[in-house]
């Protein structure tokens, strides 16, 4: 729409280009440090030395690991992501499905978390000091200190074995009505929602106070404006950029980060996979996980940045 | 006397600290303001006046409240308001026109949006009314192609324009009293005159009463009609412009209005000494990256030559963005020039301060504008005297000590201030030490930037005394560069006018009011505010310079 | 100058505040119990004093037994040591690493800020928990590597900061007058940009250290952790989360401890004590 | 704060009782308590058929469930050679069949041979049952047989089972529905060998077993590997008894505490590999029971005699009297367990040797060993892992035995993932676990012989790998059970692996589903269940 979004979003395309490659490079480093390959692995207890060279050999491990990297790398330039090695299906389209289970929570959770942690942190920021914003800030914390497994397990505990109203597990394969999604998702996006919308809510709430100290800000207080309205039509407009933000980060979190809620709800997604494919070193697997996080973290941020340049005039014209 | 707008008794604030503790900062002030009266707060910052002038819109910033007195508006009692009372009345009945309209506007908004904000919060006028009206102020306040420029956001238009367009807004609802704080202090002279003139007018036919928050009294003397003198929190005198001007009674008072005639320079001409300290020549210099011709993206100076005697004192003026600072940052390495030459007491001057020998670094130091910001507030004054002193003269131990001590005594300072940190310093002081600092590199040429712009008219004075002083006792030489014509006329040989980073002028300090010929250097010195009642009204300036030259 | 306004004490040119003062208290109390853990502790942490498991608190056993039947107020006591500890030195090497990389990029600037920036947000890019397991797994679970990998994790955050407020400082007059003077990179960066960035740098040192309690505990959950028969406290839940079920104090009290922990730090930064600058205005 | 010695445990055990009868004992606390006691599993596996016998009355047919496994990931498959863990086998028992299939009892039972014979018990004639079909409707034939066999010598495939594979000589197919074996020596074993879980029968040619084509009870509706797989009835199924469900879905929970909560909250009416602690909140809510099944899986701890410090005979049986095998199955295991007699042919084995006693606990004893091993005092690592079951437990608890008679262990816990590849048979002390096998000879070839693949501890002896080979050629059962009773007592004497108890799986199911039995090739009736339940409406 105009030149400066353009050149943030090429500048932020070769930046991801790069990020991609320092990543993947990364990734690969650490599992080649891992101990054992994928045909050890496989063969476990029966990993005699010449039944896995015999496995290598089917599996056409034998050649260098760096080599099969760049093999994977050219590929993925191509668009392919490779074929897993522990069960040779193409590594897309076990992705697939785990992605869009994700993606499905992800979603769920941001939809709710987003306008949840608008509200607290406006009001909190609207009244600040008030017994009202206290209380917030100090439930904020205290949901901030607390490990997210000790929240999950503690709600699975009490809301499907106790109370019986959710079930204890997220079957993604089981949803067929919007209230089924409802009831099944409610345990882990329950959990989510309140761990991320917190993180955003404190944020929000900062970026606003700040704000709240500027010149123009004061200025509107004596042409007689309310305190809703100075914080509405005055300080949120010019807080945009840092919410945006920070509500990018609390987002890509939700991708990559939520290992340990699909772990307690045997939740289908990607990060486990991520976390299965490290156990059995399949390395396409591993480094298109890898890649799928690093994308959606560079992807939020981008859209963060462009939210900051169209909400600010200076910049959007 | 005649029937009053507002009237303030005994007003007592008081400010609470982080330490929770509770200290006056308004100790009893009374005035009265008329119907149509523009009344004048005038002080060194710390006196108090901005924040006398807010409780009159019931306002007091965080951490301040009234404790004491009493603040009618249009018989309203301001000082016990509940917030939403209070809220009724700001920008409906008492508006305010703040110090840097810069800041004051939302970045976000349109300006029309926020000019007739006012009548939309109080419900005043339909929209359309409001910016008819709005577009009227615009053309009333001497605004280019008034329709239109409510359409842009601040950033698009001029810090003069801005300040004009923040009266505009406060005028939008016809309050009964407008309170100007500093407005015109963020601006160049010859906006200054634009603005002053542009206020004035509007004030002028009509009843509206104001109050004038400034420390610059030669502006106060163009626009108030009485004056209010106030130091720590305490009305000092008050009394019409007139008096306060011809006939100061209090001491501070007469201090203030001596402030304003320096002593002429007496220069030290001794024709013996002919070897320059400093010979810049041809020299360019700018921002950005190098282009091909090997001239930066932004060029800020542009062939600049000038020669300066050891022993005697050159300044540099000109408006804000003319490259004056620019310059002094070139010269001292801080900024690499781009082409051209610098000889430094005869010996070619490294482009970048990273080539120069130590020995160069010492002999030429730089004081900055902002004393506040140019010292380390995390480190004690005795420390940050002593870092130049063991950096260029390897000194240690009590050497140190002593020298540090005689340094502090040098720029008039009791010693004890060495265990000081540098916010519990004032701002004079600040700059004093600012200065002892430059002085421990025993240097022969200070490059000083403003250095006496942040400060009050009487601080300022002091510290120029003290320059003069030191030059006499250490041989010094001084480039100094400054906005403010009788600061430089106070204190050197020859001034350089400098207008959007070219050298347009060079004359002698002496005879600069007369002797000029550039127009733009005649505009820039008939524009500055002399201390007479009629002098903005018997001003004549070239509109068409006013348009070339100023910004509007 | 003693004076109490609102919820406000303040001694030695330093202001309180009560919730602040708690907070330190609370967290006080771990530190020490993190030093002197050894004198403290009534069991060995491995032996198996009770043929129950999962007890309930009793005269004999404060905060009841684990799942094998051993004594959990000994092994809350010794968790202290690890959870404390191991965020401790994380939270250190990060803040090291990331602050003074951020200082040098913020007064070097140019080229090596470019590239190091780039390169740590790429690295920032990656799922900490994910990396965290991914390392462990590789080269096991010994209290170094738990240390360097956290650090690691946070790092580029603590980078990110402390370069953003260094810049500020770079652009004061106060570090031109010290590079004017000819100073070198490491003194302008010691001298004048760290005193003046260390307190917006300590609260971000406390939240870091909030995060890495829990990322490590988040590790353990997974089962990485510090070697048997020692325990962090995260460590701790995960082997006696089978006594969620009946509130058993093996479960709760080890979670109350990581809480009461990381609220306090986090309440501590809200409500730090500040130097008093009484100059009035 | 005196520290009570573990001497006076048995003291407290009544006390325990008491305690838990308060809490108001259960037939599980009971089982617990007998086990305690020394009961064979066998037994109380009895109790606990009986008890549920009141379901084993009328099978009912139909209904869907969910299974809950254990462990699952993108590794997951349908290939019987390659198949690795409890979830793998209970997807291929549900869709192929082997050609023997051992009973509640360890006895084998025909399945898709009709009769397997030998004189000799070195050529083996099998006769395959005629009119069995694949799910693709071919019919099954002799080929098929010799595929699925000799797959399993195929380096390539990567079997699991290479090398028992390894002594089929010559496999051939001598008319449709007769097979061929001949193996390098007699082995008696051969129905036995032929009931493991890699010797499913596949279709001739088959090279992608995601369909799971096979013979069995159920065919594959869905199968995503590391997600879930579901089965439904095949309805020209061979066996007249069974399949009664519908079908069923299974996955994998590997979070214990979840698939405990998925099992209680009703979520999956079957939940394998229960903690033991799991009972408590199993008995406080009604719906829901679990059954213990003693299989002869074990955790054990290897001390390679060809290393330091296991080269000392004297550290090794140290190290055996160091371990508080009590202490373990009481409160390590919970009761789930039998105290082992450091030799791999457990109670649940018809060859077990009863006479042999475990070795009681001894800090002073052991202590006297090392002092003659001269080890006291020295920084010895024990390498632990969760991959085997309870041996992180195990280990500390050797090592809190140690520091009491001045020995210095010290626990180094290895993740789980390439355990196996980087630890086991490879650190000087490390622990293994071993799944069941159905008979000493596997176990023996397998873990102790000169050159046994798994040699855990390199133990070498002549007389015992002649006296294996003997009893291998042996067809007459008394005289067979002697020679391994004796071959036990090596073992458990002379090798470096200490086998502190046999540890018992726990499977929790919904009370509404019967006919769920134990069995010695594991837990979950060998994880062969999904054709013999039934679901109660």
């Amino acid at each position: 729409m105009n030149g400066l979004i353009l050149s943030v979003l090429l500048q932020r395309l070769g930046i991801a280009l790069i990020s991609l490659f320092i990543v993947s490079l990364a990734v690969f480093a650490a599992t080649e440090m891992l101990p054992g390959d994928v045909a050890e692995i496989l063969l476990g207890q029966a990993a005699t030395p010449d039944a896995v060279a015999g496995l290598r050999e089917a599996m056409g491990l034998n050649e260098p690991a760096i080599y099969r990297y760049f093999r994977w790398l050219g590929g993925l330039l191509t668009g392919d992501m490779g074929t897993s090695y522990v069960n040779d299906t193409s590594v897309a389209s076990m992705i697939g499905d785990r992605l869009s289970n994700t993606l499905k929570l992800a979603g769920v959770a941001a939809l709710l978390s987003v306008p949840l942690a608008m509200f607290l942190g406006v009001t909190s920021a609207m009244f600040r000091l008030s017994p009202y914003d206290r209380i917030i800030s100090f439930l904020t914390i205290a949901v901030i200190s607390v490990p997210e497994f000790m929240l999950a397990t503690g709600g699975v505990l009490i809301f499907a074995v106790y109370l019986q109203w959710v079930p204890a597990l997220s079957l993604a394969s089981e949803v067929s009505s919007f209230g089924e999604l409802l009831r099944t998702f409610a345990l882990p996006v329950g959990i989510l929602t309140v761990t991320v919308s917190v993180q955003m809510s404190r944020m929000t709430r900062a970026a606003l106070i700040d704000i709240l100290s500027s010149p123009y800000v004061e200025m509107a207080t004596l042409k007689g404006a309310s305190m809703p309205r100075v914080v509405l039509k005055h300080a949120l407009p010019n807080a945009i950029g840092p919410i945006a933000n920070a509500v990018a980060l609390s987002l890509s979190y939700l991708v990559g980060g939520v290992i340990i809620i699909e772990t307690v709800f045997n939740y289908p997604g990607v990060a486990k996979l991520m976390v299965d494919a490290v156990a059995t070193r399949d390395l396409p697997l591993i480094q298109s996980c890898a890649m799928i996080f690093c994308f959606s973290y560079l992807f939020l941020i981008t859209l963060a940045d462009i939210a900051g340049i169209l909400a600010n005039p200076r910049l959007r014209t | 006397m005649k029937d009053d707008l507002a009237q303030i008794r005994d007003l007592q604030v008081t400010a609470t600290t982080d330490a929770g503790r509770q200290i006056a900062i308004i100790k009893g002030v009374s005035f009265d303001i008329a119907k149509g009266e523009m009344v004048a707060l005038i002080g060194e910052s710390g006196s108090g006046k901005t924040t006398i002038a807010l409780t009159l819109m019931g306002y007091t910033r965080t951490g301040c409240e009234i404790t004491g007195g009493s603040v009618l508006l249009k018989g309203k009692e301001m000082a016990s308001l509940t917030r939403a009372e209070a809220a009724k009345m700001r920008g409906a009945v008492a508006a305010y026109v703040p110090q840097s309209a810069a800041s004051a506007f939302n970045p976000s908004q349109k300006i029309m949006d926020q000019v007739v904000e006012v009548s939309r919060i109080h419900g005043l006028m339909s929209d359309t009314q409001a910016q008819e009206k709005a577009v009227e102020l615009f053309r009333a306040l001497a605004l280019p192609n008034p329709e239109i420029i409510g359409d842009r956001f601040p950033h698009q238009v001029s810090g003069g324009q801005l300040q004009r367009l923040s009266a505009a807004m406060a005028l939008i609802a016809d309050p009964a009293l407008m309170i100007f704080d500093e407005p015109t202090t963020a601006l160049d002279v010859t906006t200054q005159v634009e603005v002053l003139r542009a206020f004035k007018s509007v004030m002028q036919n009509s009843d509206i009463g104001g109050v004038y928050v400034s420390h610059d009294l030669a502006v106060v003397a163009q626009i108030a009609d009485r004056i209010v003198v106030l130091k720590g929190g305490e009305v000092q005198e008050e009394g019409t412009a007139e008096q306060i001007l011809t006939a100061p009674q209090h001491p501070y008072t007469k201090q203030l209005v001596a402030a304003f005639k320096p002593a002429e320079y007496a220069t030290p001409i001794d024709e013996a000494i002919t070897d320059t300290i400093l010979d810049v020549q041809n020299t360019f210099a700018g921002y950005g990256l190098i282009g091909k011709d090997g001239m930066p993206a932004f060029v800020a100076l542009k062939d600049i030559s000038l020669t300066l005697k050891r022993g005697q004192n050159i300044g540099v003026i000109g408006e804000s963005g003319c490259g004056k600072s620019t310059l002094a940052r070139t010269i001292a390495g801080l900024l690499p020039r781009a082409s051209g030459d610098i000889q430094f007491d005869g010996k070619p001057l490294q482009a970048d301060l990273k080539d120069r020998s130590r020995e160069h670094l010492r002999r030429l130091q730089i004081v900055f504008q902002f004393a506040d910001t140019a010292l380390n507030p995390n480190k004690p004054i005795g420390t940050i005297l002593g870092r130049p002193l063991s950096f260029y003269h390897n000194m240690g131990g009590r050497q140190k000590e002593k020298r540090v001590e005689e340094l502090l005594d040098m720029v008039h300072l009791p010693t004890s201030l060495k265990y000081r940190l540098p916010g519990e310093l004032s701002g004079g002081q600040k700059q004093r030490i600012n200065l002892a600092r430059a002085l421990a590199a025993e240097p022969d040429l200070i490059l000083c930037d403003e250095i006496t712009s942040a400060l009050d008219t009487v601080v300022a004075a002091a510290i120029l005394d003290l320059l003069k002083e030191l030059q006499n006792e250490l041989g010094l030489s001084y480039l100094f560069i400054s906005h403010d014509l009788s600061t430089v006329q106070a204190i050197c040989d020859d001034v350089v006018v400098m207008y959007n980073g070219e050298k347009v002028e060079q004359t002698k300090a002496a005879d600069m009011m007369h002797a000029t010929t550039h127009p733009y250097s005649k505009l820039l010195l008939s524009s500055v505010p002399k201390l007479d009642l009629g002098w903005l009204d018997s001003l004549e300036q070239d509109p068409e310079l006013m348009r070339k030259f100023s910004d509007r | 100058m003693m004076l109490v306004s609102g919820f406000r004490l303040s001694y030695w040119g330093f202001s309180f505040n009560l919730v602040g003062i708690v907070a330190s208290v609370v967290i006080l109390f771990w530190a020490v119990v993190a030093i002197f853990a050894p004198l403290l502790t009534p069991y060995p942490i491995g032996l198996i004093v009770d043929y129950d498991y999962f007890g309930p608190m009793t005269s004999e056993f404060w905060l009841g037994t684990d799942y094998l039947g051993r004594d959990m107020l000994s092994r809350v006591l010794y968790g202290a040591r690890y959870t404390v500890g191991i965020a401790l030195a994380g939270v250190f090497l990060a803040c090291f690493l990331g602050v003074t990389l951020g200082m040098a990029a913020a007064s070097i600037g140019g080229l090596f800020d470019t590239v190091l920036s780039r390169f740590l947000d790429a690295f920032n890019s990656i799922p900490s928990l994910l990396f965290g397991l991914v390392v462990v797994a590789a080269v096991g679970s010994t209290i170094p590597v738990l240390i360097i990998t956290l650090a690691l994790i946070y790092a580029p955050g603590s980078y990110r900061f402390s370069r953003a407020l260094a810049v500020n400082i770079n652009t004061m007059d106060f570090v031109t007058v010290a590079k004017a003077r000819g100073e070198g990179t490491l003194y302008v960066i010691r001298e004048e940009i760290f005193p003046n960035i260390i307190s917006p740098v300590l609260a971000d040192f406390g939240l870091r250290f909030v995060w890495i309690v829990l990322l490590l505990s988040g590790l353990s959950f997974l089962g990485i952790g510090v070697q048997p028969p020692n325990a962090d406290w995260g460590a701790l839940v995960r082997e006696n989360l089978g006594a969620l079920p009946f509130g058993a104090p093996a479960v709760i009290v080890p979670s109350f401890a990581i809480a009461s922990l990381t609220i306090s730090v986090n309440m501590l930064i809200d409500n730090l004590p500040q130097r008093v600058r009484d100059q009035g205005e | 704060m005196t520290n009570r010695k573990s001497t006076n445990w048995t003291s407290r055990d009544n006390a325990m009782l008491r305690q838990s009868l308060h809490r108001g004992a259960t037939r599980r606390d009971l089982m617990k308590m007998m086990m305690a006691g020394g009961l064979t599993m066998s037994a109380s596996g009895l109790i606990l058929g009986s008890a549920t016998a009141a379901y084993a009355a009328e099978p009912t047919m139909g209904g869907m469930i969910r299974v809950a496994g254990a462990t699952s990931s993108t590794a997951d498959t349908l290939d019987p050679a390659i198949s690795s863990n409890s979830t793998d086998y209970s997807r291929i028992c549900a869709c192929y069949n082997r050609l023997t299939f051992l009973d509640t009892s360890g006895d084998p039972q025909m399945e898709l041979a009709e009769s397997i014979e030998s004189d000799n018990a070195k050529v083996w004639t099998i006769n395959l049952r005629s009119g069995v079909t694949f799910h693709d409707g071919r019919t099954l034939s002799a080929d098929d047989v010799v595929f699925s066999l000799a797959r399993h010598l195929d380096k390539a495939v990567g079997s699991k089972v290479n090398s028992i594979a390894a002594q089929m000589s010559e496999i051939t197919a001598v008319d449709p529905l007769t097979v061929q074996i001949t193996l390098d020596a007699p082995n008696a074993d051969l129905p036995v060998i032929l009931s493991l879980h890699h010797f499913m029968i596949v279709a001739d040619g088959t090279t992608d077993f995601s369909a799971g084509n096979g013979t069995g009870a159920f065919m594959v509706e869905e199968f995503t590997p590391g997600v879930r797989s579901v089965m439904l009835r095949n309805t020209n199924y061979f066996k007249d008894t069974g399949p009664y469900l519908d079908g069923f879905e299974f996955f994998a929970i590997s979070d214990e505490n979840a698939r405990l909560n998925a099992l209680v909250a009703g979520d999956v009416h079957l939940s394998s590999a229960l903690n033991s602690r799991a009972l408590r909140l199993l008995d406080a809510t009604p719906g829901v029971t679990a059954d213990a099944s003693n299989s002869g899986n074990y955790t054990n701890l290897n001390m390679r005699r060809d290393m330091n410090p296991g080269e000392s005979l004297d550290f090794v049986t140290g190290m055996k009297y160091l371990l508080n095998r009590e202490q373990i199955e009481k409160s390590v295991m919970r009761g789930l367990a039998i105290a082992g007699n450091d030799q791999p042919v457990s109670p649940a084995n018809r060859f077990h040797n009863a006479e042999l006693a475990p070795k009681a606990f001894d800090p002073e004893r052991a202590r006297h060993h090392f002092e003659k091993a001269g080890l006291l005092g020295t920084e010895i690592p024990i390498v632990a892992s969760d991959a085997a079951t309870a041996s992180v437990d195990i280990a500390t608890l050797v090592q809190q035995a140690g520091s009491e008679i001045g020995m210095n262990f010290n626990v180094d816990r290895v993740p789980a993932d390439g355990y196996w590849s980087n630890y086991w048979l490879k650190a000087p002390i490390h622990f293994g676990n071993i799944n069941p096998r159905p008979t000493p000879d596997i176990l023996f070839s397998l873990l102790y012989t000169s050159d046994a693949p798994w040699n855990e501890s390199r133990f070498k002896s002549e007389s015992f790998d002649t006296k294996l080979v003997e009893a291998r050629g042996e067809l007459d059962f008394a005289r067979r059970k002697e020679i391994y009773d004796e071959m036990q007592v090596m073992v458990s004497e002379d090798a470096g692996t200490a086998i502190p108890v046999y540890l018992s799986s726990l499977d929790g199911r919904s009370e509404q589903i019967g006919g769920l039995e134990s069995n010695p090739l594991g837990g979950m009736m060998g994880y062969a269940f999904a054709e013999y339940i039934w679901l109660n409406t």
